[in-house]
C-alpha cells in the first residue's frame, strides 16, 4: 500500500505523461446519496473518467453535482450524507468507504465548491498545505510553478482570508496542483472569475491536463467553456443524469443548445428579451 | 428553529395564523397541555422527596432556559450563569429582608436588578467572542462569588442570607406540596414568555447574530444591542430562577453558586439541545436525576444486600464515576442532544404508519 | 525590608507564572487543533502525578525514569482517550465535544479518588536540596525543573506549528475539517497527535505540583487557575500561553502584595487577575498574541 | 430615469488595507430607479466598494452621499433602516434558520414588536403584526418562486438556490437601493435568465435602484444602464454597455482579447 | 416499629472527603457495632448512607427523601454548606440533625443571641465549636508565650478562605486574642483549593507574626505548610480541628513539625478504659485517625438519646431532642475518657467547650503527635453562639 501511497506524486512529477486512453480511472457506478439518512439526493447516477481526459458534468442549481465529486472524494461523511447503493471506482480500486486522506492519497483530488481556502493561513502555507501526502522534495518548485500561473498570489503576502473571491478560487486551484494528483474533481472553479481570468483557468486547466497528464474531471456553470475544453460530457437533472455523449454530440443537442449554450436556434437571445417568460420544463 | 419539524401527511394550514402557532399540530398542543395538567396533579401522587426533584428542576429550568437564549440562540458562551443565579437569589432576599417587599415583588425585582447586572458583564460582549468571552464570563463569576462573600450589607457576607417562604393572600408557600406550585407556574409562564420571543422580531434577531452577525448587522440588526440584550434577558431568567430557589431554601450562601453550578447549567442545556426551548427542561431533568437515579441504584444494591457496607464505599466511588461517564456515552450517541432525539421520534411516529 | 519583599512575591510570580505556562500550553495544544477548550486537562494534571507517584513508591523506580514512564503513560492515555471518546465525536458540534470533556473530568475526579484514596500523599524526597536561593526566595527545585523544561518545550511547539507540515496540518484541521479532509489531512491523526502531547505536557506539570504540594485531588483545579493566562495569551498562541502564564503569576503575586501591605481586602490575588484578563480583552478582544478570526464578507 | 438629484453618491473614496490599496479615488453617482453594474478584474475592489457603501467598511478617505444624507460613517444596521438591501459574493444566510426566518429577518427594521411585546405575543398585537409581515414575506418568496423550499434550513440548500434566498432576504427589507455582489455566479444559463429576469423586474416593477457586482458580461450588457470598470482599485471607465465593453483599456484589462468563439463567450 | 431509620450524609468523593472518610467510617462502623450488640433496646438501626459529593442541593434532595420516604428519626450530617442550608427545615420538621460542621451559631439553640440569623433547635455536634476550639488554643498560645520567657505582645494573624467555614471562628478567634493580650495583625486568605501560597507565606513573614490559625481544610493547609516552610515562616501554626490530622502531617513531612492543632477526643493508643470499645468498633488493632474516633463519639451520643427517646414516648424527633438535656457531662457508656464530658441544654448546644491541644513533631521522616494540653477556657453565657 504506501508502495503506491508515495508511488503517483514521484511519477506524475517525473515520469512521463500517460496518454490519454478510453482507459477508465474512475468509474462510478449507480450510485445513490442520502443526507442525513432522510433526503434522497442522488437516485442511481453512473459515469465514467477515461485516464487523462477532461470530463465535464453539467446541471442546473441543486441536481447533485457537487453531491457526485463529494461522493467520490468520500467528503460526503463530514457532511451527513452517505452512498447508500452502487460503488465508486479508482484505478480498478473499489474507494466508497475509504476515509477522505485515504482517497487523496491514492492521488484523487477534490477542489471545493466556493474557495474554501484556509482564511487564517498565508497562501504560501496554504500551498504547501496542498503538497500534504507529497513525499517527495519538489515542493518549492512546484509553489514557483503555481506563481508562475497565477502572478496575483506572489503578491499577496497577507492571510488568505482576505484575499478576494477571484484571488482564493485562483489559490485553490493552485493548491490542487500542489498535491500532483491523478485525477482532480473540480468543482466549478471558473465561478466568480473575471472573463479573462476564466479564459486563463479553463487554459490552465487544459494545461495541467496536457503537461502532467492529470485526469479532470469538471463540474461547471459555464457549459460554453466547459464543452470546449472536455472530450466527454454528463448533464445532470434531479439527482439523475439525463443525458451524456462526445464533446460534439452534445454542442449539437437542441436542448443544451437552448438551456446550456444560450444558442438555441441560431444567435443568442438578450437577457433583456427574457423578461417574463416560462420556458417549458424538459427530460422529466 | 425548535418549532418546525415534518408535519403528518395531509395536515395543511390555511392560514399563516394557523402556521405561526407554537405547536405544529393540535396533537402536541394537547399534549403539553395535558402535561401541565399531569404536572398540577403530580402532588396526589408524589412524596415530598420527588416534591423536590420536581421543584428543583422547575427551578433550574428556568435558569437553564435563560442560558440556553444567551447560549444556545444567541451562540455567546456563557460560564458565569451560577453568578447571575445567585444574585437574583442574593437581591430577592435583600430586598425582602431590609426592604420588607413582599416576596411575590421581589422575585420579579430581582429579576430586573440581575438583569441590571448581566447587562454590565455583558458590556465586553460587544467586542470579546466566541471562547473568549466565554471565559470574560467565568471571570465574571469569580468577581461576583468574591462580592458575594464581602458584600455583608448586600449578601451577608460569607454567612449567608435568610430568605423567608413566598406567600400570597395570607397563603404561605411552606414545604414542598405548596412552594411545588409557585414553581411550576413561574415555570410554565418563563417557558411560554420565551417560545413567543424567539418566535418574533428580537428572537430571530438573536438567532441571525448567532448565525452570521455579519450579514445580521447589514440586515438591520444592531449587534451590540443584542449581544447586551440575550445577556440582559438571560440574567433576567437566572435572577427569577435564582429568587425561586433561595425562596425555597430559605437560606442563601455563597456556596452554592460556584462555577461548578455554571458548568452544571451548561450541561442542562448542550444535553438538551442548544437553541431548543423543550430541549432546555428536558436536559435540566437529566442533568438533576441522573445522581439520584444513580443514588437509587446504590441504595438499592445496599438493601438487597447485594453489596456489603464495606464494599459500599466502592460503589460511591462507582456512581460517582458513572455520572461523568453517562455524560460522555450520551453525548457521545446523542451530541445535538435530547431535543434532537425527539424531533427524530415524533417524526417517525408522525409518519407512521406511511414511514416510507 | 518591604522591598525585598516586592521583589521576593515579583520572582515568586515569575515562578508559579511559567507553570501556569506549561498548563496553558497543554489548553492551547488541542485547542489549536480542535478548537476544543478541555476541561479535563486539570485531570490530565492529576493523572500524571499520581502515575509518577505510583511508579516511584510503589515500584521504587528513580525519579527520572518514574518521569520518562509517566510521559510514556500519558501519550498512550491521551491517544487511546482521543480514539475511544473523542473519535466517534469527530464533526460534531464543538460545545457538544467540550461537554463531553467536562464529563470526562467528573468522571476521572472519582476514579482517582477510588483507585488513590482520598488523602493527600507525598512525593518521596527527590532533590538533594529542596529549595535554591533566587534573588532571596526560596524556591522550590521542581519549579526550576519546570522552568527549564517548559522553555524548551515552548521553542519545539513554535517551531512545530509555524514549520512543521504536521503543525500546518493541524491548523487547517482547526480552521475546518472537511477542508482538511480533502487536502489529504487525517484529521483523526492531528487529534490523536494533539491530546497525546497535550497530555504529556500536563503530566509534567502536575508531577511538578505533585512534588510542591503533594499529590491530591485538589490539584486538578489548576486547570480553572490557568484559563485567564491561556486566554490572556491568546487561545492559539504558544507564545502566548507561557506569556499569559508569567503575567498571571506575576499579577497574583503583585495583588496580594498591595492586599497584604495596605488594603487587606483579603483575597485579592484571587480576583484581581480576572479584572486584568476582562479589561486586557476590551482592548484586545484576542488576547495578546491569539489570531484574530478574519471578517470578511 | 430623468436626471434628478442621485440617490448615492459616491466622492473619491479610498480604501487601504495596511499596504494593500483597495481603493483609489473612486467617485461615481447613481440616479434613483438606475440599474447600475460595477465591472472589474478579480481583486479591482468591487467588492470592498460595495462594503463601503454599505457600510462594512468605513473608507479611509472620501465620502459617500446615500438619498441626500452623508451616510459614511453610520453603522451598516442603520443603513440598512434608511432603505439598503445587500447581497454577498460568498453566501452569508443563517445557515441554521428556515428560509422563512431568513426572509423575516429581512424584516427586521420594519417591525415595531419586541422583547416585550414579543413575548405577550397575543395581548401586544405582536402577533398580527408578526401575520402581516408574514404576508409580504410569501409574495417576495411566490415572486422569487422559492416555495417549494420555504420551510428547508436555509444551510441545506444548494448554492444557486442559497443565493436565491439571499435576493429575497434583502428584498424584505423594501430597500431604495439594492446591492447586488455577483447574483448570477455558479449558475448556468437558465437559471442566469431566471435572475436576470427577477433583477429587472426589481428595478422596472418594484422600482428599485439597483447597483450590481457581475463578471457575466452579457448579462451586465444587456440589462444595465450604466457600467462603471474598476482595475486596481482605480476607477478605468463608466458609460453605457458598448461605450464600456469597447474601451481599449477595458478589452485588455478586464475581457482579454477576443479570438474564435470566445469573443461571443465574454458577452454571453 | 422495631427498625430505627438513621439518615447519614457523607462525602467521599468531593472536596471534603480526606476529613469526611474517616469521621464517618467512624460514625459507620459504630452503628454497625451498636447494631452486632442489642442496637436500641433490641431495635436495630438501618443507616442510611449517601455520598452527597460535597454538592448542597444533592444533599438537600437526600435529607427530602430520609424526611418522606425514608422515614428518618434523626440524621448524621456533615458540611457546612449544606449544614446551613438544612437548619431552616431541620426547625420546622423537627428532626434532629448531628452535623460535622461545628460553626458557633448553631449552638444557640433559641436564637436568644443578636447575632444569630435563626435559631437551631435541632442542630447538634459532638466538640467544641470553632470558635471555642480556637478560645482554647489562643489561651494555650498565650501560656506558651510566657513559658517560653518572650517579652512584648505576641502577634496573631487568622488565616483562611473568605467562607463560612473558616470564618466561623474569625470573630470569636481575635477578639478574645486582644483580650488575652495578643496584637492581632489583619487576617491572610488563602483558598480552599490547594494552590502555591508562597505570596501569602511571605505576607505573613512580613508581619512577623508569632501565632497563625489556619481555618480551612487539611489539603489546603498542608499547601500553606510546606510553601511556608520554603519562604522560611517562624511563626506557630495553629490549625482548626478539620485542617490537620495524621495524614495530613504524612503529606506536608518536615513542614509538619511543630504545628499546634485541636483534637476532639482521646487519640487511638491513648491509655484510656473507653479506647478499647473504640479498637472493638474498628474491629482490630490498625490505627485508626482522630477523626474516626470523634465519628464514634458522634455515632454514641445519638445512640444513647435514642435510647432514653425509647424508654420515654418512642423515638421520634422532638423526644430524641429532649434526651440531648437528660445529662450533665455526659460520655457514652464505654468510651469513658474518650469523648469529653458534654452538656446540652433548651438554650445552650454547646455540647463541650473542651479540646486537647496537639503538637506534631517530625523526627527523621517519623512522625509522632503530642498532647501539649487540654485546654479549660470557661462557658462564657456571652460566648454562646459566637
Ligand atoms: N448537507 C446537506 N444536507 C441536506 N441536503 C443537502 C446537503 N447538501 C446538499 N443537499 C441537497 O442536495 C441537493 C443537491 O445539492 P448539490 O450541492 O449537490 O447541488 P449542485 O448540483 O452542486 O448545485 P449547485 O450548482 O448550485 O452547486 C440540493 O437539493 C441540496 O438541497
Ligand atoms: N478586509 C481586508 N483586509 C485586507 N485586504 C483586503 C480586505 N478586503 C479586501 N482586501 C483586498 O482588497 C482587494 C480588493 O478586494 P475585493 O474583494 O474588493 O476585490 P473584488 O473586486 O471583489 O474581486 P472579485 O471580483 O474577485 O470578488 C483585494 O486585493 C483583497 O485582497
Ligand atoms: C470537614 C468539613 C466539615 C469542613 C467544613 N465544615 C466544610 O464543610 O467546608
Ligand atoms: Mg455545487
Ligand atoms: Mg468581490
Amino acid at each position: 500500500m504506501s508502495m503506491t501511497q508515495t508511488a503517483p506524486a514521484a511519477t506524475a512529477a517525473a515520469g512521463p505523461r500517460p496518454a490519454a486512453t478510453e482507459e477508465p480511472i474512475l468509474t462510478v457506478n449507480n450510485i445513490e446519496v442520502v443526507y442525513n439518512d432522510v433526503i434522497l439526493v442522488l437516485h442511481g447516477v453512473s459515469l465514467t473518467v477515461p485516464q487523462g481526459q477532461i470530463v465535464t458534468l453539467l446541471g442546473a442549481n441543486g441536481a447533485g453535482k457537487s453531491t457526485t465529486l463529494k461522493a467520490i472524494s468520500g467528503l460526503l461523511k463530514s457532511e451527513d450524507g452517505e452512498i447508500t447503493r452502487g460503488d465508486v471506482t479508482f484505478m480498478g480500486e473499489r474507494i466508497n468507504g475509504l476515509e477522505p486522506h485515504e482517497i487523496v492519497k491514492r492521488g484523487l483530488f477534490q477542489v471545493m465548491e466556493g474557495r474554501r481556502v484556509v482564511e487564517d493561513m498565508t497562501v504560501g502555507e496554504n500551498l504547501r498545505l496542498g503538497a500534504y501526502t507529497r513525499r517527495d522534495s519538489g515542493v518549492k518548485a512546484d509553489i514557483e510553478m503555481v506563481y508562475h500561473y497565477f502572478p496575483r498570489l506572489k503578491e499577496r503576502t497577507g492571510l488568505a482570508g482576505y484575499l478576494s473571491g477571484g484571488e482564493q478560487q485562483m489559490l485553490a486551484i493552485g493548491r490542487a496542483m500542489m498535491a500532483r494528483p491523478k485525477l482532480i474533481l473540480m468543482d466549478e472553479p471558473s465561478m466568480g472569475l473575471s472573463p479573462l481570468l476564466v479564459k486563463e483557468v479553463f487554459s490552465i486547466i487544459k494545461k495541467i491536463n496536457e503537461d502532467q497528464g492529470i485526469t479532470i474531471l469538471l463540474v461547471e456553470q459555464n457549459a460554453r467553456q466547459a464543452l470546449k475544453h472536455a472530450s466527454y460530457g454528463y448533464i445532470m437533472e434531479n439527482g439523475k443524469i439525463v443525458l451524456d455523449g462526445r464533446r460534439d454530440e452534445l454542442m449539437d443537442n437542441e436542448d443544451v443548445k437552448e438551456f446550456y449554450l444560450g444558442s438555441g436556434g441560431g444567435e443568442r437571445k438578450s437577457f433583456k428579451s427574457i423578461k417574463s417568460f416560462k420556458r417549458r420544463k424538459r427530460w422529466l | 428553529m425548535s418549532s418546525m419539524s415534518l408535519r403528518p401527511c395531509g395536515d395543511y394550514r390555511t392560514t399563516y395564523k394557523k402556521d405561526t402557532t407554537i405547536f405544529p399540530t393540535r396533537w402536541s398542543r394537547n399534549f403539553a397541555i395535558l402535561g401541565i395538567v399531569l404536572a398540577a396533579l403530580f402532588p396526589l401522587v408524589a412524596s415530598i422527596y420527588h416534591m423536590n426533584l420536581a421543584i428543583t428542576i422547575a427551578i433550574y429550568g428556568i435558569a437553564a432556559l435563560g442560558l440556553n437564549i444567551l447560549v444556545g440562540f444567541t451562540g455567546q458562551i456563557s460560564l458565569g450563569h451560577a453568578a447571575f443565579f445567585g444574585f437574583g437569589a442574593f437581591s430577592s432576599a435583600f430586598l425582602n429582608n431590609t426592604y420588607g417587599v413582599p416576596v411575590v415583588l421581589a422575585i420579579p425585582l430581582a429579576g430586573l436588578m440581575t438583569t441590571a447586572i448581566g447587562m454590565i458583564v455583558g458590556i465586553p460582549a460587544a467586542r470579546i467572542k466566541g471562547l473568549y468571552l466565554a471565559i470574560a464570563t467565568l471571570a465574571s463569576q469569580f468577581i461576583l462569588q468574591d462580592f458575594f462573600a464581602r458584600a455583608d450589607f448586600f449578601t451577608g457576607g460569607s454567612a449567608g442570607a435568610l430568605a423567608q417562604s413566598f406567600s400570597l393572600f395570607g397563603w404561605e408557600a411552606y414545604g414542598e406540596h405548596n412552594f411545588y406550585y409557585v414553581a411550576l407556574a413561574f415555570m410554565v409562564l418563563s417557558y411560554l414568555l420565551a417560545t413567543n420571543m424567539l418566535r418574533t422580531r428580537d428572537g430571530r434577531a438573536f438567532v441571525a447574530v448567532r448565525d452570521h452577525y455579519l450579514s445580521a448587522e447589514v440586515m438591520g440588526v444592531n449587534l451590540t444591542k443584542y449581544r447586551l440584550m440575550s445577556f440582559g434577558i438571560s440574567s433576567f431568567y437566572a435572577g427569577i430562577a435564582g429568587a425561586l430557589y433561595g425562596h425555597y431554601l430559605g437560606f442563601v450562601s455563597v456556596e452554592s453558586f460556584t462555577i461548578l453550578l455554571s458548568i452544571q447549567f451548561l450541561g442542562m442545556i448542550i444535553i438538551g439541545g442548544l437553541g431548543s426551548v423543550m430541549g432546555t427542561l428536558m436536559g435540566t431533568a437529566f442533568m438533576v436525576l441522573l445522581p439520584e437515579v444513580l443514588e437509587g441504584v446504590v441504595a438499592w444494591l445496599g438493601s438487597a444486600g447485594i453489596v456489603g457496607q464495606s464494599f459500599m464505599t466502592n460503589v460511591v466511588f462507582m456512581k460517582e464515576a458513572s455520572i461523568g461517564l453517562v455524560i460522555v456515552l450520551f453525548l457521545i450517541f446523542e451530541p445535538d442532544g435530547l431535543a434532537h432525539r425527539w424531533r427524530q421520534i415524533k417524526a417517525y411516529w408522525k409518519l407512521y404508519p406511511f414511514s416510507y | 525590608m518591604t522591598s525585598s519583599l516586592f521583589v521576593q512575591l515579583l520572582v515568586n510570580g515569575l515562578i508559579v507564572g511559567t507553570l501556569y505556562g506549561v498548563v496553558a500550553m497543554s489548553f492551547v495544544l488541542i485547542y489549536k487543533a480542535s478548537q476544543i477548550v478541555n476541561f479535563a486537562q486539570g485531570e490530565f494534571l492529576l493523572i500524571g502525578a499520581w502515575v509518577c507517584w505510583w511508579i516511584m513508591t510503589d515500584l521504587e523506580l528513580p525519579f527520572f525514569w518514574s518521569f520518562i514512564f509517566t510521559l510514556a503513560f500519558m501519550m498512550v492515555f491521551g491517544i487511546l482517550l482521543q480514539v475511544i471518546v473523542l473519535r466517534p465525536l469527530i464533526g460534531e458540534p464543538i460545545i457538544s465535544v467540550i461537554m463531553v470533556t467536562i464529563g470526562l473530568s467528573i468522571f476521572f475526579q472519582a476514579m482517582m479518588k477510588w483507585m488513590f484514596g482520598v488523602f493527600v500523599q507525598p512525593f518521596p524526597r527527590i532533590f538533594e536540596t529542596e529549595s535554591i536561593n533566587i534573588a532571596g526566595l526560596q524556591v522550590q527545585t521542581a519549579y526550576v525543573m519546570s522552568l527549564i523544561i517548559s522553555v524548551i518545550a515552548m521553542g519545539l511547539f513554535a517551531y512545530f506549528f509555524k514549520f512543521s507540515k504536521i503543525g500546518l496540518a493541524m491548523r487547517a484541521t482547526a480552521f475546518n475539517q472537511q477542508v482538511a479532509q480533502s487536502l489529504g489531512v487525517s484529521v483523526k491523526q492531528m487529534f490523536a497527535i494533539s491530546w497525546a502531547i497535550s497530555a504529556m505536557v500536563s503530566a509534567l506539570a502536575g508531577v511538578v505540583v505533585g512534588i510542591v504540594n503533594g499529590v491530591s485531588s485538589g490539584l486538578s483545579l489548576f486547570g480553572f487557575k490557568v484559563f485567564p493566562a491561556v486566554i490572556l495569551g491568546g487561545l492559539d498562541s504558544v507564545i502566548g500561553a507561557v506569556v499569559g502564564g508569567l503575567i498571571i503569576g506575576v499579577l497574583e503575586n503583585l495583588a496580594e502584595y498591595v492586599d497584604g501591605q495596605y488594603l487587606h481586602f483579603g483575597n485579592l490575588y484571587v480576583v484581581a487577575p480576572f479584572y486584568v484578563l476582562i479589561i486586557i480583552l476590551m482592548i484586545k478582544p484576542y488576547g495578546l498574541f491569539g489570531t484574530k478570526n478574519i471578517e470578511r464578507v | 430615469m430623468g436626471d434628478q438629484t442621485p440617490l448615492l453618491e459616491v466622492k473619491d473614496v479610498s480604501l487601504r488595507f495596511g499596504g494593500v490599496r483597495a481603493l483609489t479615488e473612486v467617485s461615481f453617482h447613481v440616479r434613483a430607479g438606475e440599474l447600475f453594474s460595477i465591472i472589474g478584474p478579480n481583486g479591482a475592489g468591487k467588492t470592498s466598494m460595495l462594503n463601503c457603501i454599505s457600510g462594512r467598511y468605513t473608507p479611509t478617505e472620501g465620502r459617500i452621499l446615500f438619498d441626500g444624507r452623508d451616510v459614511t460613517g453610520m453603522t451598516p444596521n442603520h443603513r440598512a433602516s434608511l432603505g439598503m438591501g445587500r447581497t454577498f459574493q460568498n453566501l452569508a444566510l443563517f445557515a441554521h434558520m428556515s428560509v422563512l426566518d431568513n426572509i423575516m429577518v429581512g424584516r427586521h427594521h420594519l417591525l415595531k414588536n419586541n422583547i416585550l411585546s414579543g413575548s405577550l405575543y397575543w395581548l401586544t398585537g405582536a402577533q398580527t403584526e408578526e401575520l402581516a409581515h408574514r404576508r409580504a414575506v410569501e409574495d417576495i418568496i411566490d415572486f422569487l418562486e422559492i416555495a417549494h423550499v420555504r420551510r428547508a434550513t436555509a444551510g441545506q440548500l444548494s448554492y444557486g438556490l442559497r443565493k436565491r434566498v439571499e435576493l429575497a432576504r434583502a428584498v424584505a427589507l423594501r430597500p431604495k437601493l439594492l446591492l447586488l455582489d455577483e447574483p448570477m455566479a455558479g449558475m448556468n444559463l437558465e437559471e442566469k435568465e431566471d435572475m436576470a429576469r427577477f433583477i429587472i423586474d426589481l428595478s422596472e416593477e418594484w422600482g428599485m435602484t439597483i447597483v450590481m457586482i457581475e463578471h457575466d458580461m452579457g448579462v451586465v450588457a444587456d440589462i444595465s444602464h450604466r457600467i462603471m470598470v474598476l482595475d486596481f482599485g482605480r476607477k478605468l471607465a463608466e458609460g453605457s454597455a458598448d461605450e464600456v465593453l469597447n474601451n481599449e483599456h477595458v478589452k485588455k484589462a478586464y475581457l482579454g482579447e477576443d479570438d474564435d468563439d470566445d469573443g461571443e463567450e465574454a458577452v454571453a | 416499629a422495631d427498625e430505627i431509620k438513621i439518615g447519614n450524609l457523607v462525602d467521599y468523593t468531593g472536596s471534603t472527603s480526606t476529613v469526611s472518610k474517616p469521621f464517618s467510617e467512624g460514625k459507620i462502623d459504630a452503628f454497625e457495632w451498636i447494631n452486632a450488640h442489642g442496637g436500641i433496646n433490641g431495635k436495630k438501626i438501618v443507616l442510611d448512607t449517601v455520598d452527597y459529593s460535597y454538592q448542597a442541593p444533592r444533599a438537600i434532595a437526600a435529607y427530602k427523601r430520609w424526611v418522606s420516604d425514608f422515614g428518618a428519626v434523626a440524621i448524621a450530617g456533615w458540611g457546612t454548606a449544606d449544614t446551613e442550608a438544612l437548619v431552616g427545615f431541620l426547625a420546622k420538621d423537627e428532626m434532629p440533625f448531628y452535623s460535622g460542621s461545628y460553626s458557633a451559631h448553631l449552638t444557640d439553640a433559641t436564637g436568644k443571641v443578636a447575632t444569630t440569623k435563626t435559631p437551631a433547635p435541632y442542630n447538634f455536634f459532638y466538640n467544641a465549636s470553632y470558635s471555642d476550639a480556637l478560645r482554647g488554643m489562643l489561651q494555650w498560645a498565650a501560656e506558651d508565650w510566657k513559658k517560653q520567657g518572650k517579652e512584648g505582645k505576641p502577634i496573631y494573624v487568622h488565616m483562611g478562605d473568605n467562607h463560612p467555614y473558616p470564618n466561623a471562628a474569625r470573630k470569636a478567634g481575635e477578639e478574645y486574642a486582644r483580650e488575652l493580650g495578643f496584637e492581632v495583625k489583619p487576617a491572610i486568605q488563602y483558598t480552599l483549593a490547594p494552590a502555591d501560597f508562597k505570596a501569602q507565606c511571605l505576607t505573613l513573614k512580613e508581619t512577623d507574626a508569632n501565632y497563625a490559625y489556619l481555618g480551612n481544610t487539611a489539603g489546603s493547609n498542608i499547601s500553606l505548610l510546606k510553601s511556608c516552610e520554603t519562604v522560611g515562616v517562624t511563626a506557630q501554626f495553629m490549625a482548626n480541628i478539620w485542617g490537620f490530622d495524621e495524614s495530613a502531617a504524612e503529606a506536608a513531612g518536615s513542614a509538619a513539625n511543630g504545628v499546634v492543632w485541636m483534637v476532639g477526643s482521646a487519640t487511638w493508643n491513648d491509655d484510656v478504659p473507653g479506647m478499647k470499645l473504640v479498637h472493638e468498633i474498628a474491629g482490630g488493632g490498625d490505627y485508626r485517625p482522630v477523626h474516626y474516633v470523634r465519628g464514634v463519639c458522634t455515632a454514641y451520643y445519638m445512640k444513647e438519646a435514642m435510647e432514653w427517646a425509647d424508654k420515654n414516648g418512642g423515638i421520634t424527633g422532638p423526644n430524641i431532642k429532649k434526651a440531648m438535656y437528660q445529662k450533665t457531662d455526659w460520655v457514652p457508656e464505654g468510651l469513658e475518657g474518650v469523648c469529653f464530658p458534654s452538656t446540652w441544654t433548651e438554650e445552650d448546644h454547646r455540647g463541650t467547650i473542651d479540646m486537647y491541644v496537639y503538637q506534631g513533631e517530625m523526627k527523621d521522616g517519623k512522625f509522632s503527635m503530642n498532647r501539649l494540653a487540654e485546654t479549660r477556657i470557661d462557658r462564657r453565657p456571652e460566648w454562646l453562639g459566637w
